[in-house]
């Protein structure tokens, strides 16, 4: 009796990273570039105020909210790999604690967790606001990059494995010399898109008072009542990143299968 | 160590994998610069036997004492023993990451801190002398399998180690690559390097072993100068066995 | 009876909150209700947030805004204001063990206060101090007394409110920021809507006329 | 020259619904199952202030978090449905379309989307906080959607189509009776997943001051100050219900599968 | 109508994909009745040239008139010229999530708007005729791929049509179930259903056939009764076609 695997569709976090199979996204991908720059740079003209306004108001949040988004990713990443090499630890204890690390984030509302953090955080250790932002998100990601890992380590054919450790070299040095420079070729996307809904996520630490791009966008609308130009900014702004965030990273990710094709 | 000493001793191991025996009371010594040969029908342990010669698999029970050294003894380092035993595995195994020369400098850099300077001068000696030495800079995914298995053999290699492991290096090979390998691995043998090597390859067993063993269903059925195995093998399952296979 | 739609952000106690039986309560919500007995209107109080609690008034989510919110020049552009019903200050406050008396003590140190209040546009107003805005006034009270922040400013009931009952063993008023005008609340109404306008001062007049004011003063503040 | 497809990584938007064969989770599972529920009983015994307190407190809120996923969830499935059928269409109007959508909304954080629409829309039209709420929920959802229902057309073989299309079934006939009772079943795990992570991010719509789980809390701590006790809770809550959801929808798609494996 | 015109008329019709020419200006009518196969080799154009009757591959030029309606005719319903003409394919393509008899009713009911209790009655009777009205609630995937391909014909049959088209019915069968669906062809032939048939059987051709149509690059190259097709045929190519295949 013929059995057909089941069809699995995995739909990414959020970002937009064209596959170059993906005409239509293309395309998409460069009607939008285009019109978004193209209001960016003409609202601000034809109505100068508010939008010339706002444009003034905003850049240090955009510096803000790159700040954030780097420090969490390589938090996270590092968090993640952690947890990634827990979750195939055949330590039961280790395993499990990487396991449920993983389950109880992601059954927590990423602002929730931002509370919570925050205001735990506070209880118990005095540290800046940016910092407590930068702790929560990574603990969040880190939960999603251990998977990731996770997905990664496993892909690697245990071969490479078994070649290492008859050349000598223990697990450790087979984990760092052989198994993760390989393994990062195939993270590198999933990697890529988490690192841009992260991004947008940081959004959500403008709650806990960071002065990231939504920040200072709201602070701008609740001193001008121009909430309408101002949302209409600011979603053009993150816009252009994630547009800009998701070709470099499409690219990167051509350029570093070197060895896979040349 | 006294040097009239098997560098290889095998002692009365056993291996189950959940309710199958996959090694049955197994006995074999290997001396310095012995060459044996592995024969047996497919699933009769002789992976799992070479295997666990470096533990890659563990045994259950018996004991294994390479070089002197006890495998299972918690006092030795297992990975330096594992220096000693070069491995070649039948899918290559090549770090896919790295060019030809440094799949064979990264052990020698990373576990003997050799000099990189000094390991590339040893990888390309050894690329020479399995005859790849155009190809050190190229990819794995680049070479023919034959090329590969090559490498593989010549990364083994730059360990300098005391034995060589074969687990079938040829049969995920084309016929027309199988005769590159063979030549690299005779040349090794004349060189007087200990290898332990399953194969099914007969003419190369017939070639260069100093011993042949046979065996079925985990256990060590025959064991025997290639001579003898092949011209008058005393047990009726080897018999069976040659009549198949030749 | 006309009913009056009222957005209030409930998350200025004593002024207007959430009791932990979740009704809207506070001084302005006893305020008002005693207005429209007064007035003949029927008042609801809609929980609102407050950042967009101004577009939501512009929108015509609802009719009034009953909010704690102070009437200033900027505001006045954008919708209009009924009579004044309680006059603020702005309060400084600080941890107990810092020795600060103004804003002028506070210069390269973060304040903070609620996005878009006086309060926050009176730290953005003085020279030297880092402003750092917040959705909830009881954030910008946690951040200073964990020491993320080093003063909050902000109407000074609300202030008493915090430094006297939660925060009485940390948190003290420093001192009310004088800026020279006096500080009203007011009921925002969308910019013409006369007839709402006219009967919400009828129903405040009323009860200042009466001295509900007072009482209710007592009851809610403990003046 | 032998070439590798390289290995494609997705991780889901969040849900953690077990694996059978992933064990680790699965024990983790039940670990975080009845630690969640110890915890939500024992607290509030053992500290009745604030947390007995603050479980009285927050309970409609569950009920908004609920009939605000559920209502999104029911509209962004509708509008993922029409998303896929326009990215799969060969109108190339139509599908360029879809995908400028697809592509604006992955590009623009869902908070930011949040304000966006419900003041944009508090412009145009008047509509409640809760159906603002769930519009924009909808509408930034929908577009994850249409990627998954996109996915699940396609992965149904084209014989399916020309077999009806040869029965006189017209296109969208066959699109009705024959491709999407297929498709389904293969977006069911996706649907599940995006329906826990949307019920997450309704905590988004708190900042709305719509009365969800979160802003219960919200209202609780701002009142009683005791912030740290009532994230606790808010995040057990929504841990639970994750936790029981998952569940609930791995087992589903095991009874789904009736016509594949029986 | 004229009776005695033709059911299928195509004329002059070419196709291209790119720049490949699958159809090169093929001509060919087929009665009421009549039974024609199809022979060629791979790629010669059989397959498009089936499915351009039914439309399911549009053509670049030419006319093709079923049943006395142009299918290129804006002013016809292909909907409606399909369901005249029941398709079989190499891949039956049954619909998956539903039962043998689900898959029998459901064009009847929705596009004939039969009522469901008489459909049942007309697929019971169906799954008869091909032999398996035991299966009726299975699902597909647990047939053999030869009880799929007889529901697959009966699928066909359950709309009524006055033509079958069968692409290599059988080409994806396993030998021991080629015999049952062909017996299901051949008894339908009897009853003297139009069919036309793409298929590699030659007994069947030899068999059922009234004329067999020999493709070869797009072309129609041979059109003959079988007694002269496979005994005489005229030309080169259809002879070392024929040796090859027979
Ligand atoms: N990790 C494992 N788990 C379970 N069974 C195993 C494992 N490794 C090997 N076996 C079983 O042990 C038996 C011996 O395996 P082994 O690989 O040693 O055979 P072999 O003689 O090398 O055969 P071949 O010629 O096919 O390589 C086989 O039946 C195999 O299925
Ligand atoms: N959709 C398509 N796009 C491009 N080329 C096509 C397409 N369909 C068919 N072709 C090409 O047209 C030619 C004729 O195809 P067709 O399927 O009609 O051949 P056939 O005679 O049925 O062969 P077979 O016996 O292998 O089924 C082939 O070369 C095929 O590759
Ligand atoms: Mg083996
Ligand atoms: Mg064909």
């Amino acid at each position: 009796m013929a059995e057909q695997e089941p069809t699995v569709i995995e739909i990414g976090d959020g970002a937009a990273i064209p596959k170059p199979e993906d005409r239509g996204l293309l395309s998409a991908w460069w009607i939008a570039f285009v019109g978004t720059i193209g209001l960016i740079v003409i609202l601000p003209m034809v109505k100068p105020d508010p939008y010339a306004d706002i444009l003034r108001f905003i850049p240090d949040g955009i510096l803000v909210t790159f700040k954030v988004t780097i420090m969490s990713i390589s938090l996270a990443m590092v968090i993640g790999l952690l947890t990634g090499l827990g979750r195939i630890s055949k330590n039961r204890f280790i395993n499990l604690m990487a396991s449920l690390y993983v389950e109880v984030i992601r059954g927590v509302p990423l602002l929730v967790q931002l509370f919570y953090i925050y205001f735990a955080l506070g209880r118990f250790v005095r540290v800046p606001d940016i910092v407590a932002a930068v702790i929560a998100m990574s603990v969040c990601y880190g939960a999603y990059m251990g998977e990731v890992f996770r997905a990664g380590i496993k892909s690697i054919d245990f071969g490479q494995t078994e070649a290492s450790l008859s050349l000598g070299f223990n697990q450790r040095q087979t984990m760092t010399y052989v198994i993760l420079p390989q393994a990062w070729r195939t993270i590198l996307p999933p990697v890529g898109n988490e690192f841009i809904a992260l991004l947008k996520d940081t959004s959500l630490v403008s709650i806990l008072a960071v002065s990231d791009i939504l920040r200072r966008g709201r602070e701008y609308a609740s001193e001008s009542f121009n909430y309408f130009e101002t949302y209409t900014m600011i979603a053009l702004i993150y816009l252009l990143i994630t547009l800009v965030l998701s070709k470099l990273i499409s690219n990167m990710e051509h350029r570093l299968s070197h060895y896979e094709r040349r | 160590m006294n040097a009239a000493e098997p560098i290889i001793q095998i002692k009365n191991i056993n291996k189950t994998f959940g309710t199958f025996k996959a090694l049955d009371d197994v006995s074999l010594d290997v001396s310095v610069g012995e060459r044996v040969v592995v024969l047996g029908p497919s699933g009769s342990g002789k992976s799992t036997l070479l295997r666990a010669i470096n533990r890659l698999e563990t045994i259950d029970s018996g004991t294994i004492i390479v070089d002197g050294r006890n495998l299972y003894d918690p006092s030795q380092d297992i990975n330096r023993i594992r220096m000693e035993l070069g491995m070649v595995f039948q899918s290559f195994n090549l770090f896919r990451h790295m060019t030809v020369l440094e799949n064979l400098t990264l052990a020698p850099i990373k576990l003997k801190k050799m000099p990189k300077s000094q390991a590339e001068e040893l990888g390309l000696k050894l690329l020479d002398k399995v005859g790849i030495r155009e190809k050190a800079d190229w990819y794995p995914v680049q070479l023919s399998g034959g090329q590969q298995q090559r490498v593989a053999i010549a990364r083994a290699l730059a360990m300098e180690p005391k034995i060589m492991l074969f687990d079938e290096p040829t049969s995920a090979l084309d016929p027309e690559m199988i005769g590159e390998v063979l030549d690299v691995m005779i040349n090794l043998a004349r060189e007087g390097m200990t290898m332990v090597v399953v194969t099914h390859e007969m003419g190369f067993a017939r070639e260069v072993a100093d011993k042949v063993v046979f065996m079925d269903e985990g256990k060590i059925v025959e064991m025997a100068p290639p001579d003898r195995f092949f011209e008058n093998p005393e047990h009726k399952r080897t018999r069976k066995f040659l009549e198949q296979i030749l | 009876e006309t009913t009056i739609v009222f957005a209030t952000d409930a998350t200025w106690p004593p002024m207007e909150f959430i009791n932990s039986d979740k009704e809207l309560v506070g001084y302005s919500i006893d305020y008002m209700t005693a207005a429209g007995k007064e007035a003949g209107f029927k008042p609801v109080f809609k929980n609102t947030a407050w950042d967009g609690i101004f577009a939501g008034l512009a929108a015509g989510k609802y009719d009034a805004i009953c909010s704690s919110v102070s009437i200033t020049e900027e505001r006045k552009k954008a919708m209009d204001f009924s009579e004044p019903y309680f006059t603020v200050r702005q309060a400084l406050i600080v941890r107990k063990d810092e020795p600060v008396k103004s804003l002028a003590d506070l210069k390269g140190k973060k304040v903070g206060g609620q996005i878009g209040t006086t309060g926050y546009f009176a730290i953005k107003a003085a020279k030297g101090v880092v402003p750092k805005s917040y959705d909830e006034i009881g954030l910008a009270m946690e951040d200073l007394n964990v020491g993320r922040i080093d003063a909050v400013v902000c109407d000074d009931p609300v202030a008493a409110n915090y430094a006297m009952i939660k925060y009485k063993d940390t948190l003290k008023i420093a001192s009310v920021i004088e800026t020279g005008t006096v500080e009203n609340y007011g009921i925002a109404v969308r910019k013409g809507n006369k007839k709402v306008l006219d009967l919400i001062n009828k129903g405040i007049r009323a009860v200042k006329a009466k001295g509900i004011d007072e009482e209710l003063k007592k009851k809610w503040i403990g003046q």
